[in-house]
């Protein structure tokens, strides 16, 4: 599919920097193996934001763990391709995933204070990827973390080098993560959470210094959230996953104004609208699944008020859309991968119905 | 460094001599509170002289050549010229004077001894005199427990610590309860002794000390465990000798208590003991059964009749004494006493218990039996005794009077004997006198007197003119080592 | 900083006096008098009253304490009647044996426990890692003096490739070190596997691999320094442990410490002694465990965390 | 006091257990019968040595015509009877010491750890007090002070074991007293003794136990070393440590003295450890809940 | 609503923590709550917004008497709590209770979901006779939207949403009149966190509770409150009605806060390039050390003199609801589109 429309690109360069193509991560458990992750494909492009959400536990975590290579111990990549700028990341070696990790694809995490070493200093952490990667010198490698924590808007940056991080608040703390992400000049960032444990005003800097920087770099950027708000601020598209699978894909505009996924339709309307205060919102009910026990057919059938007998058996498979675009003319294959696409027996139905 | 690898000492002659006793030296103060420990006294043998020495029979010549009483409480002692401390001091008689003064005056354990002497005096460099309050037997036997100091180093210096005394060899290093390292004294007056030095470790856990025999790093060892005899025996480079000693195992009966207070019931518990057995399968040869309540190698011990095992007359003797129905009690004693004591106390108290005669087992800690004891707050004890001056005196003399009423035992006619035996000087008629006072004890069985202990000695093979000392006091300046 | 330091300064001090006070008052409920012990069992009765006085035991307790208690600050715990010498020189000449006794045994346990516990980590759950569990267990089952005479009689007499005593060289050393360190080699090890094992959990060691750090970076740079943090604490304790357990060692193999030193002088009533031992190894315990609290700031700067 | 939660049966979660716990449990079990069955499989009497037959070899006959299976000591004693005897002396002071120790400690860890202030000042300080003697130390001058009793070791051991259980305990009733659900306990109007009773102990008593089961193996060991100072149960009881203690002379000669109360001694004393590790593990989850 | 009586009032509230000194951290008192007057009246619903570290939870848990204030007063049905002798305190603590954040942590995991529930009747004997428990056990689950066989469940047992239910259930068993939610579904995931806030206003609806509604969550705080307080560093800056608050913010730190507080329509903006957006700089001055005057001058960018010298009181000034701001108003704040570099404050 993706070879496909690898010629069609309409600008940017030949191959995306990530593709992911069914991917498949299962944890070995007492109860036998849990499928966590289970046909994930997306594609990230040259400074383009891919934006992860879904339910706690829906798989954004690992997803993003097994592009890094970095799968819990428990877990094992169980089918699937993951390329990195063109490059199949299935036979690494150790050394050759160390040489992708933090130069070409890097990764900041949601808690800014447990994700940094307490007892090394921020400058230590910083200089580290010069010094291990590059063979930087010392004094070097200092001198050019002092330049990435002022470049991250950290004030008095030379001084603060040597400061442990629990001397930095949280926001402060998340920029010495970003600085370290962006050290070696990555081509992807992947964003797992990377404001949840901030407070609004603060989480609004670093949202604004993330995509500042994406934008000055040409990164490409992966951020998992499950905070619809954060998503809509930040970006271009959007993959929603639930149960370890992606629901829906779309521009963040097309997802957003005409859900084509009953879960995402949900989800929108779960969240307080400022329009219609103080009516009831429309929950969905029942709670997200035991990813032990899915139920069989469509995983979101048991919530979900557009189900069908055939939700219940069949298990629908992501299919491209090709929606009615708002000029009235059908919306045009994206720079990047399905430009639209739902895993829903009766999407046109549900974008029909609308958010409204 | 010592030990390491192979057998033998290594490096022949310029190695010290190591010897481990089983005790601990704690302090060099001859006349000071340990004066009396065994290992106090087989240290202060190394480094002092004293007048007179004790042959095993009687008095020897020491720093005195001759001595003799003009009467019964005065004694007059002409000392030997040319002797030296380590100091380079001369000993005259100034020094025997201030050093017999010192003793006398001490809080020290040896205080008793010396309770009888009135005066002391030197009316010449190379004669001192002695006088006594009464007539006092046992002066010559006391006197080889009264080591010599140069009278300057009285009063001052740390006398615990760096002794200086005129003796065979002088001190090195000493750490107390570790080790006390010696070195010949060149000028000794009675030839100096050949070794590199001697080192007096403290080795107190025994298996180590038998290690430590077996590996080459210590040269003579002694007292050796019983039950390790025979092993030893059959090492390569390791030899075993031994002699009779002066400690003995006694038991005692309180006989100031019910029911020990009726000689029929003590005389049964004797008949109850199979000891001939016990003894030597406890201890094989290394403690002899006893046939008299004190040793048979100490001056005034004369056999008696062993009391027969017949557990069946025992139960009628008691039946008699009105126990027919048993005896409660109990036996005190504590650890380190001896070798095996637990198990020798354990024997006796299962071959009673067959009897009928119930013995609560009181394994107590040395301060708080010792309390007990004095205190006369027991029933039966156990400990090990020493003669230590090898003189019936040091033991019969002191214990058995109604006056010391050690055990609750009080005799007139005993305490006679025993007054008597101590105001003379003839020997002959004082070896009759204990006899006497042997025999006396043993009819009226104040205890069970079960075992005399060997003075039993490891050697490395390489180890040569060593004596072995029955009072576990060996003195090394004949000593040499042998490549 | 200083505040924190008087502050602990002040509460070691709290502590050196109650445990001074404890070792008062148990010794003098002891049975067994020193006086006997002194003049031997053929004492008189008027001789051991004499001794007693001038060994000040006849007096009111609370005065006996008051007198102690100064004569404590003064540092004189009074006179060795056994040694005839000062019972805190008694002390201090074998403190030094203990101590470099301890500290061997210190440098084997953290050589040894550090190793097996992070091979053990590296290899959770394998049978290495449950050999290595069960060792440590074993270690701390057998009795200490067990171990010692084991030792001794496997490399002193049998292979006769040790001494058997201690003289203070590091050959002699090793065995009664090693003797000491045992059980805790184990110990130890487990703490470290298990805190290895819990920081290899920790997001931080997350990041450094996703930063591309090799897995010797992150173990050798990252995790070991942060394990270190609760094992320092422990270090002190231990610390303490190989001062007292030494006693058992001493004894096997005849190194004079200040273990031995308190076993002879509690069978003797050797006051003194007793006191002025308890009181050093008292004082040594609490500052090591001082300097470990000190080290613990250097080592975690979170400490100070709430200090923002 | 775990309870069952996920409604699994008995005979269930015992089969899930891994091998080591079974061996682990099989042993203890094994020794508590044995130590129970005890007299009657081979009667012990401190009263009844018999120095002909001493130091024999396991499976030697005696001279009374009994067979020695482990052997006889210095004294003649047979082992087994005696490795039995001393089982139950043994278990008895260390259980006795842990209990004994374990309720101190629960007690005043639970007034330190969940009302603080100057109840927890003293607690702390008089622990730490104690701590600042090492526990053999201490254990040493009181047994030393008290005299050769089984009694006065089981005191000697509990005085120094007290700190830490009451440590483990304020730890966790620390940890808990502030945990939201106590607070909802609070703000539900629940006087101190309900909340002590119903919500500290119970969070507190998983960690007691392990640290109990870890203790009654150190005990053990501990009345082994006094026993081989001098300080340990008297003669007239049989107990491990004594019997290990004395043997020792003969670990060259007759090694089976000390060697089958010391197997015994490390077997139990490891099983216990195995299962304290279980303990550990299984508690974990249940306080993370 | 507006017009019913006050249920609970803080008047001028102060709580302090007292820090013990540590290594390299000197005592210290922190005024966490610093000076607080609040009034929630039966039937309503008041939202209390600001950052972390605020003093929200503080005032939450001097209200239920988890802590002591050390300041001013807390009324509740006009009588002061403070005052009351104890056995009546107790009586009256059954009116307030809390749900909290975590619903993991809150419930005791040893305890069956009826045990958690019945402990309430066993604590206030009197309020449920013994043989209607279970009764009233099932009536509380359907009430909060579970099922009566539930009852012999562990907490663990539950999801997240469900064990938010089991909480309020618990708080509902003594029957209060207001219930303090501290970010009561701020754990929760999107989808199921509706339930809970419609659960909430089911429950005012029926039971006439009120509410003390704690989040950081503006939208959410919009949606269910009737009125809304904004606190900065242990104060309220900024009290009114909603409309008040989310229309015509007056205090620059209300005002940015609504700017930062993300939003589904958010996107829009975006694609225009044109969002307006106020960006605080600096950090969150620590409440051992607040700064002079007005607490928020450090990163506010209408700061002057006199917010340095002058404390501004928390008064109705001409934007008809109360504003702690020497120059509050709509006057737009220097902003900066997203695609901005916008530094936007002097520090
Ligand atoms: N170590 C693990 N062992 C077993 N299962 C795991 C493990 N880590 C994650 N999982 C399972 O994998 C699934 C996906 O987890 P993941 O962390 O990716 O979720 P998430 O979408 O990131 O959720 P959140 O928003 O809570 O971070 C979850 O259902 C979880 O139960
Ligand atoms: N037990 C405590 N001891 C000392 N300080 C405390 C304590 N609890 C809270 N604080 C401090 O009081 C201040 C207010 O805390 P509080 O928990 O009330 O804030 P909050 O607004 O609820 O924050 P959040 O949104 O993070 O829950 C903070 O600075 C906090 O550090
Ligand atoms: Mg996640
Ligand atoms: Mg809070």
């Amino acid at each position: 599919m993706s070879n496909e429309r690898a010629g069609e690109r309409v600008n940017g360069s030949a191959t995306p920097l990530l593709e992911v193509e069914d991917l498949a991560v299962e944890f070995d458990t007492p109860a036998g193996p849990l499928r966590a992750v289970r046909g994930v494909s997306f594609e990230v492009g040259e400074c383009e934001t891919l934006a992860i959400v879904g339910e706690s536990g829906s798989g954004k975590s690992v997803t993003a763990q097994a592009l890094m290579g970095l799968v819990p111990q428990a877990a094992r990549i169980a089918g699937g391709r993951v390329t990195i700028e063109g490059r199949d990341v299935a036979g690494l070696s150790a050394r050759e995933w160390r040489d992708l990790r933090g130069e070409r694809i890097s990764m900041i995490f949601q808690d800014p204070l447990s994700a940094l070493n307490p007892s090394l200093t921020v400058g230590y952490q910083i200089a580290e990827m010069f010094r291990r990667h590059r063979g930087t010198g010392r004094a070097e490698a200092r001198r050019r973390a002092a330049e990435l924590m002022a470049l991250v808007g950290i004030p008095d940056a030379e001084r603060r080098l040597d400061d442990h991080p629990h001397r930095f608040s949280g926001g402060m703390r998340q920029r010495v993560m970003i600085a370290m992400a962006l050290a070696l000049d990555p081509r992807l960032l992947i964003a797992d959470e990377p404001t949840t444990a901030l407070d609004v005003t603060v989480q609004a800097q670093i949202l604004r210094l993330l995509r500042q920087r994406q934008r000055a770099e040409r990164l490409g950027m992966i951020l998992i959230s499950h905070d619809l708000g954060v998503v809509a601020r930040a970006a271009d598209r959007v993959a929603v996953m639930y149960a370890g699978r992606i629901v829906e894909t779309g521009t963040v505009a097309e997802v957003y104004e005409r859900p084509a996924h009953p879960y995402t339709l949900g989800l929108m309307r779960a969240v307080p609208d400022p329009r219609d205060i103080g009516a009831p919102l429309e929950a969905i009910e029942g709670r997200p699944p035991d990813l032990a026990a899915r139920p069989a057919g469509c995983a979101f059938h048991p919530r979900c008020p557009f189900a069908r007998d055939v939700c219940r058996t069949d298990d629908p498979a992501s299919r491209e859309l090709r929606e009615l675009g708002e000029h009235g003319e059908h919306g045009e294959l994206g720079a990047h991968g399905p430009r639209r696409a739902s895993a829903c027996h009766f999407a046109e139905e549900v974008i029909a119905h609308g958010r409204g | 460094a010592p030990g390491g690898k192979g057998t033998g000492p290594a490096a022949g002659g310029n190695r010290p001599l190591s010897a481990a006793f089983y005790q601990a030296i704690n302090d060099l103060d001859p006349h000071g509170a340990s004066a009396v420990d065994e290992a106090s006294l087989l240290a202060n043998r190394q480094i002092y002289d004293t007048l007179v020495a004790w042959d095993g029979e009687k008095a020897a010549p020491s720093l005195a050549t001759s001595w003799r009483q003009p009467d019964e409480t005065t004694w007059e002692f002409t000392l030997r010229d040319g002797v030296v401390f380590h100091d380079g001091g001369k000993l005259t008689s100034a020094d025997v004077k201030a050093s017999l003064e010192r003793l006398a005056a001490s809080d020290g354990p040896q205080k008793p001894l010396w309770s009888t002497v009135d005066t002391i005096k030197a009316p010449d460099p190379r004669t001192i005199t002695i006088t006594t309050k009464e007539p006092v037997g046992t002066l010559l036997v006391n006197l080889t427990l009264a080591f010599i100091l140069p009278a300057a180093q009285i009063g001052k210096g740390d006398l615990s610590r760096k002794a200086i005394g005129s003796g065979p060899f002088s001190v090195e290093s000493f750490t107390p309860s570790s080790q006390l390292l010696l070195k010949p004294a060149p000028g000794y007056w009675g030839g100096a002794s050949k070794l590199a030095g001697l080192r007096l470790p403290y080795i107190p856990e025994s298996s180590t000390r038998m290690t430590s025999l077996q590996n080459g790093e210590v040269d003579v060892t002694w007292i050796i465990p019983p039950d390790e005899l025979e092993r030893l025996r059959g090492v390569d480079g390791v030899k075993i000798e031994s002699k009779p000693g002066v400690n003995y195992f006694l038991t005692w009966f309180n006989c100031g208590r019910k029911p020990f207070s009726d000689p029929r019931v003590r005389r049964a518990l004797l008949h109850a003991l199979d000891v001939k057995t016990i003894v030597s399968s406890l201890y094989g040869d290394a403690a002899a059964v006893m046939d008299a309540p004190i040793p048979s190698a100490v001056f005034g011990h004369a056999p008696q009749k062993p009391y027969a095992y017949d557990p069946d007359l025992a139960r009628r003797e008691l039946a008699e004494a009105g126990h027919g129905s048993g005896i409660r009690t109990s036996m005190m004693w504590f650890k380190d006493t001896g070798p095996l004591a637990t198990e020798l106390a354990q024997s006796i108290i299962s071959a009673w218990a067959k009897v009928g005669v119930v013995v609560e087992p009181q394994q107590i800690e040395k301060a708080a039996w010792l309390k007990r004891l004095t205190a006369l707050d027991w029933d039966i004890e156990l400990q090990v005794n020493t003669v230590t001056t090898g003189d019936a005196d040091y033991t019969l003399g002191r214990l058995y009077t109604s006056e010391a009423n050690r055990m609750g035992y009080a005799d007139k006619e005993l305490d006679g004997i025993l007054a008597k035996a101590k105001a003379t000087s003839d020997q002959d008629e004082r070896k009759s006198l204990y006899g006497r006072a042997c025999e006396i004890i043993w009819r009226d069985a104040v205890g069970v007197f079960p075992a005399a202990l060997a003075a039993t000695y490891g050697l490395r093979s390489s180890v040569a003119g060593f004596v072995p000392a029955a009072n576990s006091q060996p003195v090394f300046r004949t000593v040499s080592t042998t490549g | 900083m200083t505040a924190y330091l008087g502050r602990r300064l002040a509460q070691a001090l709290l502590q050196i006096w109650g445990a001074i006070t404890i070792v008062f008052i148990a010794l003098r409920v002891l049975p067994g008098d020193p006086a006997e012990l002194i003049l031997g069992s053929q004492a008189t009765p008027e001789a051991l009253e004499e001794l007693r006085g001038s060994l000040g035991l006849d007096e009111p307790l609370l005065v006996q304490y008051a007198t102690h208690m100064r004569d404590v600050v003064a540092l004189d715990f009074g006179h060795s009647w056994r040694q005839s010498v000062s019972a805190l020189d008694a002390c201090l000449e074998r403190l030094g044996s203990t101590l470099s006794l301890s500290a061997w045994a210190m440098v084997i346990t953290i050589v040894l426990g550090f190793a097996a516990g992070s091979f053990a980590a590296r290899r959770a759950n394998t049978w290495a890692d449950h050999l290595v569990s069960v060792s440590s267990l074993v270690g701390q089952a057998l009795p200490p003096f067990w171990i010692g005479i084991m030792l001794s009689l496997i490399f002193a007499r049998w292979l006769q490739i040790l001494p058997s005593t201690a003289d203070g060289t590091m050959v002699s050393l090793l065995l009664p070190a090693f003797t000491l360190a045992l059980p805790f080699v184990g110990w130890l090890a487990r703490l470290v596997r298990t805190g290895i094992l819990e920081e290899m959990n920790q997001d931080y060691v997350r990041t450094a691999h996703a930063k591309g750090m090799s897995h010797r970076v992150v173990f050798s740079v990252h995790v070991l320094r942060n394990t270190l943090v609760p094992v320092v604490t422990m270090l002190g304790l231990l610390m303490g442990y190989f001062i007292a357990n030494g006693v058992i060692v001493e004894v096997i193999f005849a190194w004079p410490g200040i273990g031995s030193l308190l076993i002879d002088s509690i069978t003797f009533r050797d006051y003194a002694v007793v006191e002025a031992v308890l009181t050093v190894i008292t004082v040594c315990y609490i500052l090591l465990n001082l300097l470990v609290d000190v080290l613990y700031v250097y080592l975690d700067p979170r400490i100070q965390l709430e200090n923002a | 006091m775990t309870v069952n939660v996920r409604g699994a049966t008995l005979a269930g979660r015992l089969a899930g257990l891994p091998l080591r716990a079974h061996l682990a449990l099989g042993t203890v079990l094994l020794f508590v019968l044995a130590g129970l069955l005890g007299p009657l499989l081979a009667p012990y009497d401190a009263a009844r040595t018999s120095p002909v037959d001493r130091l024999l070899p396991p499976g030697t006959r005696l001279s009374d015509g009994a067979m020695a299976w482990l052997g006889t000591d210095q004294v003649g004693q047979d082992i087994l009877a005696e490795v039995l005897a001393g089982m139950r002396t043994s278990l008895t002071v260390a259980l006795v010491t842990v209990a004994v120790g374990g309720s101190v400690g629960l007690l005043l860890g639970l007034l330190a750890g969940y009302f603080g202030g100057w109840a927890d000042g003293i607690i702390s300080r008089v622990g730490d007090i104690q701590l600042a003697f090492p526990s053999l130390l201490l254990a040493i001058l009181l047994a030393g002070v008290l005299g050769p009793s089984m009694v006065n070791v089981i005191i000697a051991l509990a005085v120094t074991r007290w700190v830490i259980f009451a440590r483990v305990v304020r730890g966790s009733a620390l940890a808990v007293r502030d945990r939201e659900f106590v607070d909802s306990a609070r703000v539900m109007g629940a006087s101190h003794a309900r909340i002590l009773a119903g919500y500290i102990l119970p969070s507190c008593l998983p960690p007691l136990m392990v640290a109990a089961t870890v203790q009654v193996g150190l005990t053990m060991v501990a009345e082994a070393s006094l026993s081989f100072l001098g300080l340990g149960v008297p003669a007239s009881q049989a107990s491990w440590g004594s019997t290990i203690a004395e043997g020792r002379d003969y670990l060259a000669s007759a090694w089976w003295i000390a060697a089958v109360p010391g197997a015994a001694l490390a077997l139990v004393v490891v099983s216990i450890g195995v299962l304290g590790d279980l303990l550990r593990d299984a508690s974990d989850p249940m306080t993370e809940l | 609503m507006a017009e019913a009586e006050p249920l609970l009032e803080l008047a001028d509230l102060v709580t302090s923590y007292r820090l013990r000194p540590g290594i390299g951290r000197p005592g210290g008192v922190v005024r966490a709550v610093a000076g607080v007057s609040l009034t929630v009246r039966a039937g309503e619903t008041v939202g209390l917004v600001g950052e972390s570290g605020c003093g929200k939870s503080t005032i939450a848990r001097t209200i239920v008497g988890l802590v002591r204030p050390s300041g001013g007063r807390v009324l509740f049905d006009g009588r002061d709590l403070g005052a009351l002798p104890a056995k009546e305190l107790r009586r009256l603590r059954r009116d307030i209770q809390l749900v909290f954040q975590d619903p993991y942590a809150s419930l005791n995991p040893r305890m069956t979901v009826a045990a958690l529930i019945k402990e309430a009747w066993r604590i206030h004997p009197g309020l449920v006779p013994r043989e209607r428990w279970d009764d009233e056990v099932r009536a509380l689950l359907e009430r909060v939207g579970l099922r009566a066989e539930h009852a012999g469940r562990y907490p663990h047992q539950f999801s997240g949403g469900q064990r938010q239910r089991i909480s309020i259930a618990r708080a509902l068993a003594v029957r209060p009149r207001l219930i303090v939610c501290d970010e009561a579904v701020s754990a929760l995931d999107v989808s199921v966190r509706a339930q809970i806030l419609n659960l909430l206003q089911e429950l005012q609806r029926d039971l006439g509770v009120s509410y003390l509604f704690i989040s950081h969550d503006l939208g959410v705080v919009r949606h269910l409150c009737d009125r809304v307080a904004v606190m900065y560093l242990g104060k309220i800056v900024e009290t009114g009605s909603k409309e008040d608050i989310y229309r015509s913010p007056a205090h620059p730190y209300t005002q940015a806060l609504l700017s930062a507080a993300p939003s589904l329509d958010d996107w829009r903006a975006d694609e225009h390039g044109e969002r307006d957006e106020i960006v605080l700089t600096g950090d969150v001055p620590s409440p051992l050390d607040p700064p002079t005057g007005c607490r928020f001058r450090t990163r506010c960018w209408r700061a002057q003199d006199l917010c340095r010298d002058e404390e501004p009181a928390l008064v109705e000034r001409d934007t008809g609801h109360p504003v702690a701001c020497h120059f509050p108003g709509a006057l737009p704040p220097p902003t900066t589109t997203a695609t901005g570099s916008g530094r936007l404050m002097k520090e």
